[in-house]
């Protein structure tokens, strides 16, 4: 068979029947924009769940009595421990300007100090993947025996808060992405399914001219590939409408839009997620053409 | 060019053939003919692998059916044209492409499926309806499509079944005008009729069916 | 025409057809267990951004020279504003014991004083629809005047946060489940209209057979409601299942999920909808019939 | 029973009826005949208000087609029983639903049904087959059922258009048999048919039709 043809005969074929067709377009384009559009929070979610561990540190407290050589050596034997990302130095006195600056209204209770009463501190940040009670407890532990530390300080709480939203999060939101995608990939191939179910007697005949296989199949994964495609380029559009619409014209009035990423790349693959879901379902529609 | 031995074929434990035996030559023309639900219609779909018998052997155009590969299964076809008894037109397009879609699957070219299908579209005068949708068409001009395109790609077999059941006496008449052309061209044809009028003093061999059975083959 | 006879003509037609009904019955039940599921965090976003404003408080720092009856009347001068929802009294012992907790890790700044150096205040909640960044600007200017009061402090910034937050929320969840369910009923509506495509030939049949207009609709109006109420009791089950699933056996694991909500009256309707987007479908689907 | 005034009906701009006048009285049996294509159909199609008329008047069992309200159509339309050229069986029932069907319409009851469902599938040999879908039945036997459909509800105007094509003589001898004793019992019959043995010495009127045009009404 010519390619031409079966290019011609998906055509006729779409446009012979164009309003039916439309709506399993459009049945495809809907189905693929709410799983993008849903994808949108759970990417964002996601974004910011993996920022939460950033959020926290741990405040070393130092000997009083250490040098800076001491500090140095005590910095070096933190270092080596790999969960350790970075280490501040904070001074007595910029502990103090710190706690006077957070303070702020009630600045009247230093009024009566005479010495600054903090000791030197180190701020410690953990990687982003060392962020869990567990790890930080042993590694809290491990960091407490080394000479000149005094005292370790972390929120458990807030720790194992930040940790379990984080999990939380991430996992929620692939079971929601993995629910919505398969939701929709069942819809999209129950319509092109119930579309070719239709045809059952059109394929009997063209088995009875003399047709082969390929020459059956061919138009009709054409015309799921232009379904499907046809689908998600709308689909593309529709986000990128939604887009425009809800992030740079709302965010005009409710800035905390203009902090909400949209993963534009991932859904430039739309269309072709359509063709894919197209021609899968006319493959399956098809089934095993029997002779 | 067929050859039946000892062939029966059941529908859901109800006989439609019973132990037929026959062959036809190349070249020949045969008729079939028996009451309504003899089995004339069962009898060609087995020749064109519609169906499947229960028992016994066919032979077509030197395949034999039962060891033929199922992707042979379309290569047989082609060497077959068919009057479905039931048409089997295609609604969602005109004419000319049901006439055309037969040689658009022996992958011809679009210059010389233009000249044959309006030339067999003109041998059942219907040349002026090629643009009509089938259900725009009057029974018997449906019927002469069918015809058409079972002529089109000039099998080396044709199937007819019922070819004339919508067609008056003058267009019946010039239908089998265009079959025996075709047969004196080399094509073996066998025509599943109850119209007695098709065969009757042509000197063909005729099939006689009654509820399953093959019970004569003489000419009238 | 009977009703028993219509009954049993969409029954058999289901039956007689019963994968490709069945299909459609799966569509529409997973179009609507995905709003369904969408539905749960914007639901319980909703519920956050509706608790948000409570985080907010102002505090108003009292005049040393004040006594209990002058602190009265402060206080039921602040409560006659219809903004005000609850005033809570902190002495300045209280302050400081307060500010001890907060500042546990740092004690030993406190061991300097002689003398508590912080004024009695008043902690004022809002009502819910008060906290917005004009309405507590005015609210502040207007208690400041009142006498006795030296001075007010809230985090604008903070209170701002919250207001937008709880805007953008709340709009976001608005226009993603007016779209989603947008989607969905097209989804569903698409997908019956499709399924009756297929018969219009056997209605043409009817009509010339001398049926009334009634003795076509009835038999599909049923049949649209029974796919569609199958499709929303699926949907209806597989929510409870999910709800079961996720936050009941993965809340073990993940504590944070304890806290989400699930709107279990809301779904129940599930099956309702689904009846009534099937019916829908079918009247759509069949069109004006006409002789 | 059927009065035609001047009738002429068009498919994009191409005549299918000129200018066709005639009536028919109640309680006749009346033959139309044509080549292929002459308008056979379109005729009938007028009568049961599938086609509307393009000039001219139509009055239908004193109804007025013309004036008919939309709602009214249905009950115009179970007065007649039709059996179609293109036979318009439902492939998703079985021979007796689609038999039933006609009476459910016309809301009798189940007993009512059974009786006379089962009895007008033996009036066409065709009793044994009522739990077969159609397209499990030959040609002929489909052709039966919907002639068994057009007589089950006894109505007062039965038109059949080419009711005898995929029939065998004897068979066909049958259906005119029974046709004729539903005339006998008062139902005008108008039936379109090429087979002139069908009404050949019978006496009865032949409408003729070439091309569109209304050429004779002789009995032959
Ligand atoms: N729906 C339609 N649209 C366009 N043309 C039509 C339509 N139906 C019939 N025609 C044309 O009108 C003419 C008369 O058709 P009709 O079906 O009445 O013929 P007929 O006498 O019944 O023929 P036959 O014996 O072949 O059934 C034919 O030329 C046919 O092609
Ligand atoms: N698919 C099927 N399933 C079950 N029974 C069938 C099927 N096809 C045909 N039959 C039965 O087999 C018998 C022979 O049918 P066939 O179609 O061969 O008859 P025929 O000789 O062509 O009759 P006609 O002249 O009426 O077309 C009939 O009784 C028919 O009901
Ligand atoms: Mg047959
Ligand atoms: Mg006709």
């Amino acid at each position: 068979m010519t390619v031409p043809y079966s290019l011609r005969l998906s055509l006729q074929r779409l446009f012979g029947e164009i309003w039916i067709n439309l709506l399993s377009i459009l049945t495809i384009a809907a189905g693929l924009f709410i799983v993008s559009l849903s994808f949108i929070p759970v990417y964002n979610l996601d974004v910011v769940a993996k920022k939460l561990p950033d959020k926290f540190s741990m405040i070393v407290y130092l000997d009083n009595s250490l040098n800076r050589n001491d500090i140095n050596q005590v910095v070096n034997s933190l270092k080596k421990n790999k969960e350790v990302n970075s280490i501040r130095y904070i001074s007595k006195d910029e502990a103090l300007k710190e706690l006077k600056s957070t303070l702020r209204d009630s600045t009247f209770i230093f009024e009566g100090l005479d010495e600054n009463p903090l000791p030197d501190s180190l701020e410690i940040k953990l990687r982003r993947d060392a962020v869990d009670p567990n790890a930080v407890r042993e590694f809290s532990e491990k960091a407490a025996r080394i000479d000149g530390i005094t005292e370790i300080n972390y929120g458990e709480k807030f720790l194992s808060t930040i940790y379990y939203l984080k999990v939380g999060l991430q996992t929620l939101g692939t079971i929601f992405i993995i629910i919505m995608s398969a939701g929709i990939i069942f819809v999209c191939y129950s319509t092109v399914k119930i579309l070719f179910y239709r045809r059952k007697e059109e394929i009997e005949t063209f088995k009875l001219l003399g047709a082969s296989k390929g020459f059956i199949r061919t138009p009709f994964l054409i015309e799921g590939a232009f379904i499907g495609g046809s689908g998600g380029t709308l689909s593309l559009i529709g986000i990128y409408l939604f887009s425009y619409i809800v992030f740079f014209r709302l965010a005009d009035k409710v800035p905390i839009f203009k902090s909400v990423a949209i993963p534009e790349n991932l859904f430039l693959s739309l269309p072709l997620v359509g063709i894919l879901l197209g021609i899968t379902g006319a493959v399956i529609a098809l089934g095993r053409l029997k002779y | 060019m067929i050859e039946f031995f000892d062939v029966t074929k059941e529908y859901n434990n109800q006989t439609a053939l019973r132990n037929i035996t026959f062959s036809i030559e190349k070249g020949e023309m045969v008729f079939v003919t028996g009451t309504s639900g003899s089995g004339k219609t069962t009898l060609l779909k087995l020749i064109y692998l519609a169906e499947k018998p229960d028992k016994g052997e066919i032979s077509v155009a030197g395949w034999e059916t039962e060891k033929l590969k199922e992707s042979s299964i379309p290569l047989l076809r082609r060497n077959v044209g068919i009057v479905f008894q039931d048409f089997r037109l295609l609604n969602n397009r005109n004419v000319f492409e049901n006439v055309a879609l037969v040689l658009r699957i022996r992958n011809m070219n679009e210059k010389d499926i233009r000249t044959k299908v309006y030339h067999s579209l003109k041998t059942v005068n219907l040349r002026h309806k090629s643009d009509s949708v089938p259900e725009a068409l009057s029974g018997g001009e449906q019927q002469r499509v069918v015809i058409a395109r079972a002529i089109v790609a000039e099998p080396t077999l044709l199937l007819a079944d019922e070819p004339t059941g919508n067609l008056d006496v003058d267009t019946a008449a010039g239908i089998m005008r265009i079959f025996n052309e075709i047969n004196a061209k080399g094509t073996t044809v066998l025509i599943a009729t109850h119209n007695r009028e098709l065969f009757k003093n042509t000197g063909r061999r005729v099939l006689r069916l009654d509820s399953g059975n093959l019970v004569g083959e003489e000419a009238e």
